[in-house]
């Protein structure tokens, strides 16, 4: 019996409330609002009380897909970053670096975010970087 | 009753009471507590020999002579005419059980060493398909009414002790006599004791005004003393019963409309019947010899406890109540569970008969047929909403859900589709099958369309 | 335009065995009941949940009878036992949240109480007549 | 914000579960942690140092969610009177084993039991602390009958208006265990209306709680709108009792009082239904 809970920042929008994800034996089993966070007191909405719910979906994607012959089929992260950067990049090249935009998630971290507008601003050259968050 | 004991089909279990009963239609289980009877049944002769051996020649009262003759610690019951025919040794009578000190003679006495002072009590369990509950009525206590002066006069009797002064098994060898040993020259009949009286019962108990007109009979017929009969209205309701009315108001009876209002027992002994005599208008007192009250049939003392552990219902006269009035008579709302008799509601003894014998019918074809129809509009457990939190099975009213493996588990042979556990369960794990919630949403919708 | 009569609209949940056959015994000995009273047959006035009752408000019923045989009548022995122990929490219930609790209302009547039921469906809906529609009490 | 408990209290507890721990197969209770303080299952060699006894969680969920994984498993659970009272209606209801779970009760401060509004801020099997008295009645529920209706009505309008149905309440109950939720079963709550449609939401689950409810103040403490639940609940508690003599978490025997007959569980009051 190895019973623990895991404080950790809700990832489904940029409030970033805290919660304990509530885990046994490697498994994930519940939330728990973190009482004792400075922000979120004890409260969350009900994103953050269902946060545990995308965890182990049968829907959720463990692999990046690639549209083959119009089938989605499974690929490896190798494969599905080189064809992601090689469209890029052609389509940079055919329509300029404003066809393209950057759309980041509050899922991510902050960090991750951080290098997401890197890679639009610094790689490919726009400015078009927007968040959910702010939809 | 002496078919049933000869009957190779039939256990007769005598001295027993039932202590639990679980189970379904097609198959109960029963446990029964078997008392001991002293005697070994198999080897028992109904010879009577130990009943005159017996040598505690006091006795007790005689519960068969409604108390009016007394019995040793050992006997034969009825008066030597019960079914099975087999003597029985009552614990709280026999010198040597109740006190420890006996010669007991009535074993010297038997000539098939049936006397067997070791038996034990025993719990008998048993599978049955179907039960049929014939448990009787109870004799209404006329002390209850206290204007009928019961206790004061030993020749203020009911209608049952008259039975056994005019049987020729009974204590005056049917010789209707009063406690004086005289023949009475002047005999009240009164109806209606503890039947259609808002102190007692309200219903009619039915039986009373034809043994009533009958113990007229008798008495004029034995003795030719006067009789009077102090009733309401006379029901005569049954094949023949009319035309006996007319036959007892021919032989002479005097019939007084108007309930018997009370019995004073005079200095000298006699009894004064009050009563107003309505067709006549005026107030009569009419001293005689006898007084007959004809007490009403109520339902057993422990009637609850038997409906708790059949799963009955009562009905407001406390009677166990039927399926339906007319047309489910003798069948009970546990399915398996029939009623026979005046454990029902009041009878006489042909009524009776028809009833016990559709009862036995009716439990018989289901035994027979093997299989069982049930009602679709029972419960249904949808197992993965359920939580195992049990209010489901506190709520039922006939047991049929259990909890297995933390699931609520739902027996549709014994689920009557009532609802209360759909509308109990918190997590909405029970449907009840053709009044979904779904369904019922829909009928409001539908009716509050009118606007 | 004149004003029309408030007609409270009442939905009457009634139980197979006494209340049901009541109303049938009521509509047999040709006794007029009101026409306000909306009935749905259910086997048991066990069967009937708060969720039921509340559900019935939402929809729009101005009062709610419910209604099942008297207590040691029950064609179930003791569903009727959940039943009255239910509503009077139901309608403190419905008090705390500033709806007139005498909106809802538990009768019983049995099959043989044609007169009973006319006279308690009459009375039930001058009684929320007079407390004037749902809307506007929880509009206030 | 919570008290600090007494120095004493805290080591008491801590030196009780040190010693229950060596016949029990964990003990329930809040564990600090550089993340904060959160539930957690003690075992034998755990720093108990960092056992704490606030902020208050529904450990007895906790509970509930280990005898149901671990079939044979023997806890202790560090209790207060709502935990035990908790602790004794989902053992009524089969959410936790009573044999297996061992209370170390601690009472709570007075004024812990001044700010839950607390009857009785102590559990049964009281091991460490001293019983305090119980706090004062919740003002807004002790004037509640002589409130008009329509105020009434106004005043939960205006509270529920507020809901953003994150079901917060329901989640954080130590008596919510089921499957599914009448309050998301689309025949009683329409989906998709924000706030959800007054009084049916709110009513269906006082009424799920009207014997369940042990005045644990979980609801309020985690509603991020500030809905004072505690009041409808508290309501709700009075009129149970006084209908039906019931105190939830108050004894393990007495069954639900709704789902038993009359015989069971007879009604108090006078409903004019008895006839």
């Amino acid at each position: 019996m190895d019973y623990k809970n895991v404080l950790t920042t809700c990832v489904y929008c940029g409030c970033g409330c805290g919660l304990y994800l509530e885990v046994l034996d490697g498994r994930v089993i519940g939330v728990w609002p973190a009482k004792t966070h400075e922000i979120t007191d004890g409260k969350l909405c009900i994103k953050g009380w269902n946060i545990d719910g995308f965890i182990y979906h049968e829907d959720r994607l463990k692999t990046p897909l690639i549209r083959k012959d119009g089938h989605l089929v499974e690929a490896s992260w190798d494969e599905a970053l080189s064809l992601v950067a090689e469209k890029l990049g052609t389509i940079k090249a055919e329509s300029g670096p404003d066809s393209i935009a950057f759309l980041s998630s509050a899922k991510g971290t902050n960090e991750e975010n951080y290098l997401l507008q890197k890679l639009s601003r610094a790689v490919i050259g726009t400015n078009n970087v927007d968040h959910c968050a702010r939809l | 009753m002496m078919d049933a004991g000869r009957h190779p089909n039939i256990t007769l279990m005598t001295y027993s009471e039932v202590e639990e009963v679980s189970g379904y239609i097609g198959q109960f289980k029963v446990k029964v507590r078997q008392r001991p009877r002293y005697v070994d049944m198999d080897l028992c002769t109904g010879c009577g020999a130990c009943v005159e051996a017996c040598v505690f020649k006091k006795g007790v009262p005689n519960e068969f002579d409604e108390g009016l003759s007394r019995r040793k610690g050992v006997y034969i019951p009825m008066n030597g005419q019960g079914v099975p025919m087999k003597a029985v040794i009552d614990e709280d009578a026999c010198l040597f059980l109740h006190r420890g000190k006996c010669v007991k003679k009535c074993m010297d006495a038997c000539p098939t060493n049936a006397i067997d002072f070791d038996q034990k009590e025993r719990l008998v369990d048993l599978e049955v398909g179907s039960i049929v509950v014939a448990t009787g009525f109870d004799k209404f206590d006329a002390a209850r009414l206290s204007a009928y002066s019961w206790g004061k006069s030993p020749n203020i009797i009911d209608g049952l002790q008259f039975e056994r002064l005019s049987s020729a098994t009974g204590p005056t060898k049917g010789e209707i006599l009063t406690a004086e040993g005289n023949k009475p020259s002047r005999v009240a009949i009164i109806h209606c004791v503890g039947s259609r009286d808002e102190n007692a019962n309200r219903y009619c108990s039915r039986v009373c005004c034809m043994y009533a007109l009958k113990h007229a009979h008798l008495v004029r017929d034995k003795t030719g003393a006067e009789v009077f009969e102090f009733y309401m209205d006379i029901r005569a309701f049954g094949k023949g019963y009319e035309e006996f009315y007319e036959r007892v108001q021919e032989e002479g009876v005097y019939f007084v409309r108007g309930r018997g209002a009370e019995i004073v027992v005079l200095e000298n002994g006699k009894l004064q019947i009050k009563a107003e005599d309505t067709t006549l208008g005026i107030p009569v007192a009419i001293d005689v010899d006898m007084a007959i009250l004809a007490t009403a049939m109520e339902p057993q003392t422990d009637a609850d406890h038997v409906a708790a552990l059949f799963g009955l219902s009562r009905s407001a006269d406390g009677f166990f109540q039927e399926a339906h009035p007319k047309l489910r008579p003798f069948h009970t709302n546990t399915d398996g569970v029939f009623l026979a008799g005046t454990c029902q509601s009041p009878k006489d003894v042909p009524d009776t008969v028809a009833h016990a014998n559709a009862a036995a019918a009716e439990a018989l074809v289901i035994l027979d047929r093997g299989e069982v129809l049930i009602s679709p509009t029972t419960a249904m457990v949808v197992e993965e909403r359920c939580v195992g939190c049990g209010d489901c099975v506190l709520v039922c009213p006939y047991s049929a859900i259990s909890l297995l493996n933390s699931k609520a588990h739902l027996n549709s042979a014994l689920c009557k589709g009532c609802g209360t556990c759909v509308a109990t369960c918190p997590s909405g794990a029970i449907e009840a099958l053709h009044f979904t919630d779904q369904q019922i949403v829909a009928e409001i919708e539908g009716v509050l369309a009118w606007q | 335009m004149a004003v029309e009569e408030f007609e409270p609209r009442i939905v009457a949940f009634m139980c197979n065995w006494c209340t049901y056959a009541g109303a049938d015994n009521a509509g047999v000995a040709r006794l007029e009941s009101p026409a306000n009273i909306l009935p749905i047959r259910v086997m048991c006035s066990g069967r009937i949940s708060p969720e039921l009752v509340l559900r019935t408000f939402r929809e729009g019923a101005d009062g709610v009878l419910v209604m099942g045989c008297h207590l040691g009548d029950c064609h179930y022995s003791s569903g009727n036992h959940r039943t009255i122990k239910r509503i009077p929490l139901l309608k403190s219930l419905l008090g705390f949240a500033g709806i007139n609790p005498e909106r809802l209302q538990l009768e019983w009547v049995s099959a043989a109480e044609g007169p009973r039921f006319t006279q308690v469906t009459k009375a039930f809906v001058e009684r929320v007549r007079t407390l004037g529609p749902l809307s506007e009490e929880v509009a206030a | 914000m919570n008290e600090q408990p007494v120095p004493s209290i805290i080591e008491a507890i801590r030196q009780t579960v040190a010693e229950r721990l060596q016949e029990l197969d964990g003990v329930v209770g809040l564990r600090r942690s550089s993340e904060g303080v959160a539930p957690h299952v003690f075992q034998q060699g755990d720093d108990l140092s960092e056992l704490e006894i606030v902020p208050r969680y529904p450990l007895t969920t906790v509970v509930s969610r280990l005898h149901k994984s671990f079939p044979e498993i023997r806890l202790g659970i560090v209790a207060r009177g709502c935990d035990e009272r908790a602790f004794v209606e989902m053992a009524k209801r089969n959410q936790i084993d009573p044999d297996r779970l061992f209370i170390l009760g601690i009472a709570c401060t007075a004024e812990e039991a001044e700010e839950c509004h607390c009857a009785a801020p102590f559990p049964k099997h009281l091991v460490v602390g001293k019983p305090v008295a119980p706090g004062s009645p919740n003002p807004v529920v002790a004037e509640y009958d002589n409130t008009p209706l329509a105020k009434r009505n106004a005043f939960w309008r205006r509270q529920f208006a507020k809901c953003i149905k994150c079901y917060g309440c329901r989640n954080i109950c130590p008596e919510c265990f089921c499957e599914d939720c009448a309050m998301e079963d689309p025949a009683w709550v329409e989906p998709g209306l924000l706030a959800p449609p007054f009084p049916v939401f709110h009513l269906i689950r006082a009424m799920h709680m009207a014997s369940r409810c042990v005045a644990c103040r979980q609801c309020d403490l985690t509603c991020p709108a500030h809905i004072p639940l505690t009041v409808l609940y508290d309501l709700m508690r009075r009129d149970m009792e006084a209908t039906l003599g019931y105190i939830p978490g108050e004894d393990i025997k007495a069954p639900p009082p709704l789902s038993v007959t009359l015989n069971e569980a007879p009604l108090l009051v006078n409903t004019g239904h008895m006839d």
